[in-house]
């Protein structure tokens, strides 16, 4: 299944894009998809720790079972106010 | 009970937000407006140019202002943010709790904020004094 | 900095006091507002008849001011407070505080109101409902 | 010397003025102006302890020694806000 990965302020900086797809078998978590796209793009790996991780608009914990077309959105440490 | 939240990309108009009249059970009334400060991490700029994941920030703010109204028995709450550049000495954050007692609108003020700061996907890039 | 305290006997109105433009050094504005609820001591009433001791409240508003400025790091502070007769729904006490940091403005803001509400010499006759 | 009380509010309605006068020796602390006072109008008494006092604008303490003209504010407790 097809999931995209969507990149703000600092992720976007490293990934290098706004969004990338990654090709994932059904049943995937959101950490087993996190690994692929820490190895496609290891300059995120330095966010790895700080950063959230939403699936739509909510956010997710780690272990979330993702579906094919979800839109994962790779929050870096967040700055409002 | 008027809740509400607004990103915006223009400045934030405090009389545009007024309360005509507040409930009669309102006993305190508290704003908190943040303020684009003259200097980022040691350095001076002209503004921070806001980044923001709109529609999952306007979501968040949503969901933080159901559970602070919630946890505190609040009677009204709004909160804006501005996004894209905001001058310095310009707010970027203007929130306004409306409750019985003052006790619960200021903790209800400084919880939100908190967490504002640690959810809302909103992103900063200042903009050096230097810089056209 | 424009420190400035106002016992008024005519409705407190917000715009008169708005801050043209914050210190550069300004990243917080908490504003209070107090306002008349509809009860008082669980009895309906049209409002509070405010009596005040009026030039000791303006010294001893002073003097909490320079108390909150100093112990607080703030860059400004402006305290309102009406008097004579306040309907149920109209704020009854304004204050502003202007600091660098909120955790300044907010921390200075609640001390001061408790301190205002124990040193300052002004007294509620609370108005029943179905007094002419 | 003479010293002149003012009352607000509680205090205003329990004296039945708004102002008294007080003949003391000079030198009276203002704890015993006091005790006067509460001799003189005991129906202030109950205020005692929940009160405060002041000598023109600014709160003092019990032990304070007037001065002739001293005006004594009694001021009972505030509810300002």
């Amino acid at each position: 299944m097809k999931v995209s990965v969507r990149f703000y302020a600092m992720s976007r900086d490293l990934a290098g894009a706004s969004e990338r797809e990654l090709e994932l078998p059904s049943g995937t978590t959101l950490s087993i998809a996190l690994e692929q796209l820490f190895q496609d793009v290891p300059a995120l790996k330095v966010l790895r720790t700080s950063s959230l991780f939403a699936v739509g608009l909510d956010y997710v914990s780690h272990d979330t079972v993702l579906e094919a077309g979800n839109v994962i959105s790779f929050i870096p440490p967040v700055q409002g106010g | 009970m008027s809740t509400q939240i607004e990103i915006v990309l223009t400045p934030i108009n405090r009389e545009q937000y007024a309360v005509k009249s507040p409930p009669h059970n309102a006993g305190a009334i508290v704003e908190f407006f943040g303020v684009v400060r003259e200097d980022e991490a040691g350095s001076a700029i002209q503004g921070i140019d806001y980044e923001a994941f709109r529609d999952m920030a306007e979501h968040q703010l949503q969901l933080l202002i159901q559970k602070a109204i919630g946890d505190h028995d609040l009677l009204d709450m709004l909160c804006v943010h501005r996004i894209g550049f905001v001058p310095v000495g310009a707010p970027s954050l203007y929130i306004r709790i409306t409750s019985s007692h003052r006790a619960e609108a200021f903790a209800a003020m400084t919880e939100f904020i908190d967490k504002l700061k640690k959810l809302v996907p909103i992103w900063k890039h200042p903009i050096p004094k230097d810089q056209e």
